[in-house]
């Protein structure tokens, strides 16, 4: 971690998430949309309504460490999303958490390994390899960016834009995959062609998270 | 979009309280979290049978609850599954000691959230079992993929299982007669126009008018392949033959064959089609000893149908002519 | 046109077919004339109460042939009357010397059709009593008109009378409780999507994506009056309101609330009117004491509702919680 | 009746039969379209199975009497149609038949008074008057035509020709009208501006009637 960087608070987490939500609000219909072609037309619906109750919660909780915002979110996830997205989004956000229970702020080498914890979580439940069409299709360049920057001394600024854009390639990544985790794969060959939900909303977390710290003043 | 509701938001809310106000005799109605139980829960000296999903599948599940069926019905939002929390509150509801089953349908958010749930009650001590309904042969299986989907096959296994649990069976022998269920069913579905989910506000897809899509499950996805639409009798034999060969399915096995509309489907049309897939089985020397038709699997306003087809055994077919009574299915006393 | 058919010249054929397939326990269909009787006729002992009328409106009738309720249904072509000797074959087929009751919706044809039937069993010394159903308050009645429509009631009415021919009761008082029936139930419908009649291949109106059509019957055929959309509550108090008002329904009346589906209406959508209605009803202090709530009275494919209200009294009231053994309709034993 | 008149045969009416027979099979679809509008779509499917069922009973007929022919459609159409059009049709057919049994010829007066009949079956059965939008608006022209035909001394051919233009011109008239009686009653004010089907398929009798005297060799 260069000296320089100035770590993550609870209140820049407290910011992604309503920046996330907000993001998430926007694309609600985009996301539906996604899901329209290759699933079943809830995952902007879905996850708007969790990202709204989130926020909600999070507003009720005082001075909060980082790990009690990354919790809030997941157990609002968990209780007001259902479908997929919820457990999966829910369990990564809790692993998450418990990654830096304790911790009053987070240094780049605590964010990177924040990610990792998530994705870890995301796998153990949804048992999805990169490759199989999912989330997990963002979230593992994302988190792999994120850690080689860390390796590299790398700015948290930095090394989080590099992992929005290596979400974002892997989002795209998606579109010729033939699905094989989630509804998706009820579509067989004809779900290639067609951008993965999940893997857009995640590249979107990446993005409002590299953003955030970007705009940190 | 054309639907008789107040606004996408509330539409699943406002249908549950109009369900509880229709049947006050047969159900209660819990909201938030949303959840549907027997008028007389919890029964005791039963193991529970609860199922749960997304909406919009209606009658399935909230009205399969009542005498001889299921002692709960957790719906989520329109195609989405309910959350662990919601699931876990009508366990609560309805568990009398002895356990209670759920009955889920084999999609990865489903499964996720009913396995939380399963989790929560067992850390209260509340004796859970969960069974897995994936009958829905337009899928291809295999260890790397989501596998099989629920659909009608679900019903039946809901009628037989909750009717075991009516006479006291106990929860492993439950979830055993579960399994048999499911091992022994096998459904494919077709469409003839999408379905439009509330809170999207357009089709799922689009379809010509002279196309249908095959292979669709239950939540207006689109299915394995779009052909030219086909006259009733060889739409049957295309849903039919892969879920005869698939078990397989032969010759002297006794059947209940179940023709499900997915919604939008006038009876006239589902009995067109079962007059064939009865004549279709014949020929191949398989018998139907029992028979459901009807809209009861659903995917909102979807025009369609499903094939399952039930391989019974003795018990199987003692269970489902046992007393139920339910909103949507009522027999005996 | 998107039909699970296979000719559109064969579709009310191949359906009943399907429907005597399907029902083996409940019915025995005939063909040519074709008619539906319950699988015990001629029931020794009892006044045989019979309905027909075109086809297309499924469950109507042969969906409550059976125990409780009908002894004979005839159906005719889609949206077509039944012709007498048609009529007649069934009455023949079902009375047994106690004489027979024939329900009939108030359409011109099948007044015409019914009567001349009346006249072939009278011939016959078959002592028969044609009553008419019109309970539809979008058209208006006079003497120089063809007068109101057959809707929702027709179900109500044949259940109620159903019962009490099970009982034993006689030609006269079947008949008398049947116009009482008639006098105490009030119906008004309403359409989100035309339907297409087989045989037309292309739906008998359009409508705009923003559009209903109020005031319909039960026959694909326009309304009254054409509107813009609206939420549920609103379509439903539009709905009720010339219901109560007709009649009128008062403080203090109980009654039996049925909100039904034209054919592709989604039961989420039927809760969701449900629920409104008997909050409106209430709020008028008219109390709701028996409800039936799905697609009972359809036109093919339709999407829409109709809304029917009945005033009980308390012989209603048993003979509609008596028992009923029918593919639509199954209560008690 | 001008001496010159040629009575109508049991053949000339077979002929009207079969000939009524394919302009109702080829107007069958327009027929539909007519009653879409402001009925069930179902006219013209009930009288082309209804004509259908008709000329095959005949051709089972061996020399039948005029009567005879009248007689057959009739039975045929009340057996076969149903809706409203089977048992009034029916029911003019058989009030024909019944008011020329056992003539073994029709005199042009003979011919007004099997119209007549038939009208005034109509009329018996569906208790329409003129003006309320059915059938009779095109029948009580033509009939009164007829008459008047024969009343003047008109020939066969010539007073057909009239009965058919007038219940042409009926026909048109029921565009405006607002209906009273059948289906189209229940539209209320909306039925105005369509042209009845019942009075469509009457005209075309009346129609099929002149064409076959006029082109009698
Ligand atoms: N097994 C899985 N592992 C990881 N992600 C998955 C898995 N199954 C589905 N997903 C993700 O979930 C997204 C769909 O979420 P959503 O539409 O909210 O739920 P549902 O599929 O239940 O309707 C998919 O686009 C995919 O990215
Ligand atoms: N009471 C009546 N008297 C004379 N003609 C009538 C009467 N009611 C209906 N019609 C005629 O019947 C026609 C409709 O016939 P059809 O469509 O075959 O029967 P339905 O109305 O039963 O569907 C109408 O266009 C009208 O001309
Ligand atoms: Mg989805
Ligand atoms: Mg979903
Ligand atoms: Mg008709
Ligand atoms: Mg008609």
């Amino acid at each position: 971690m260069p000296d320089s960087d100035v770590p993550m608070t609870a209140q820049d987490l407290l910011r992604v998430i309503a920046d996330y939500q907000a993001v998430i609000a926007e694309n609600r219909a985009y996301l539906i949309e996604l899901d329209a072609a290759i699933g079943d037309a809830d995952h902007g619906e879905n996850l708007d309504r969790g990202m709204k109750a989130a926020v909600t919660r999070l507003a009720e909780t005082d001075t909060p460490t980082p790990a009690d915002v990354l919790k809030t979110v997941a157990t609002a996830l968990i209780s007001k999303v259902g479908g997929a997205a919820g457990p999966l989004y829910g369990t990564a956000f809790l692993r998450a958490a418990n990654a830096v229970t304790g911790k009053p702020e987070l240094t780049g080498s605590d964010v990177a390994e924040v990610l990792r914890a998530g994705l870890t979580g995301l796998v153990a439940r949804g048992k999805a390899e990169p490759g199989d069409k999912t989330m997990v299709d963002a979230w593992e360049p994302g988190v792999r960016a994120a850690e080689r920057g860390v390796e590299q001394g790398r700015s948290m600024r930095d090394f989080l834009a590099d992992a929005a854009d290596a979400a974002e390639q892997g989002m795209l990544a998606t579109i010729p995959l033939v699905a094989r985790k989630g509804r998706a794969s009820y579509l067989g060959d004809r779900s290639a062609g067609h951008q993965d939900p999940g893997a857009t909303s995640s590249a979107m977390l990446f993005r409002v998270l590299a953003t955030v710290v970007d705009h940190r003043v | 979009m054309k639907k008789i509701i107040n606004d996408p938001s509330t539409a699943v809310d406002d249908a549950l309280a109009g369900f509880g106000a229709a049947h006050p005799d047969l159900v209660q109605v819990h909201h938030d979290p949303n959840y549907v139980v027997r008028a007389d829960a919890p029964v005791r000296g039963k193991v529970a049978v609860l199922a749960g999903g997304g909406s919009g599948h209606e009658p399935l599940h909230a009205g399969f609850v009542g005498p001889g069926m299921l002692d709960a019905a957790v719906p989520g939002p329109v195609f989405t599954s309910p959350t662990p929390d919601q699931i876990f509150a009508a366990i609560q509801a309805v568990d009398a000691s002895l356990g209670t089953i759920l009955l889920v349908k084999n999609y990865t958010g489903d499964v996720l959230n009913f396995e939380t749930a399963a989790e929560l009650a067992a850390a209260e001590d509340i004796e859970v079992e969960a069974v897995v309904i994936d009958d829905d042969v337009a899928v291809r299986d295999s260890l790397y993929t989501a596998g099989r989907r629920g659909v009608g096959g679900t019903v039946l296994a809901e009628k037989i299982v909750g009717a075991a649990a009516e006479r006291g069976a106990d929860l492993a022998s439950l979830a055993t007669l579960c399994r048999r269920v499911n091992a022994n069913v096998r459904s494919m579905g077709m469409a003839l126009t999408p379905c439009t989910v509330p809170h999207a506000g357009k089709p799922t897809f689009e379809l010509g008018d002279n196309e249908m899509e095959i292979g669709i499950g239950i939540h207006g996805e689109p299915g394995r392949e779009r052909l030219p639409l086909e006259p009733a009798n060889a739409i049957v034999e295309r849903l039919l033959a892969p879920v005869v060969e698939d078990l397989p399915f032969g010759s002297g096995d006794r059947t209940l064959l179940f023709v499900n509309g997915m919604g939008g489907t006038p009876l006239m049309e589902l009995y067109v089609a079962y007059a064939h897939a009865e004549k279709v089985l014949a020929q191949r020397g398989i018998g139907v000893e029992r028979r459901l038709v009807g809209n009861y699997v659903t995917s909102l306003e979807m025009q369609g149908m499903s094939i399952t087809l039930l391989r019974l055994d003795d018990e199987m077919l003692d269970l489902w002519d046992a007393p139920v009574q339910t909103a949507a299915l009522r027999w005996g006393r």
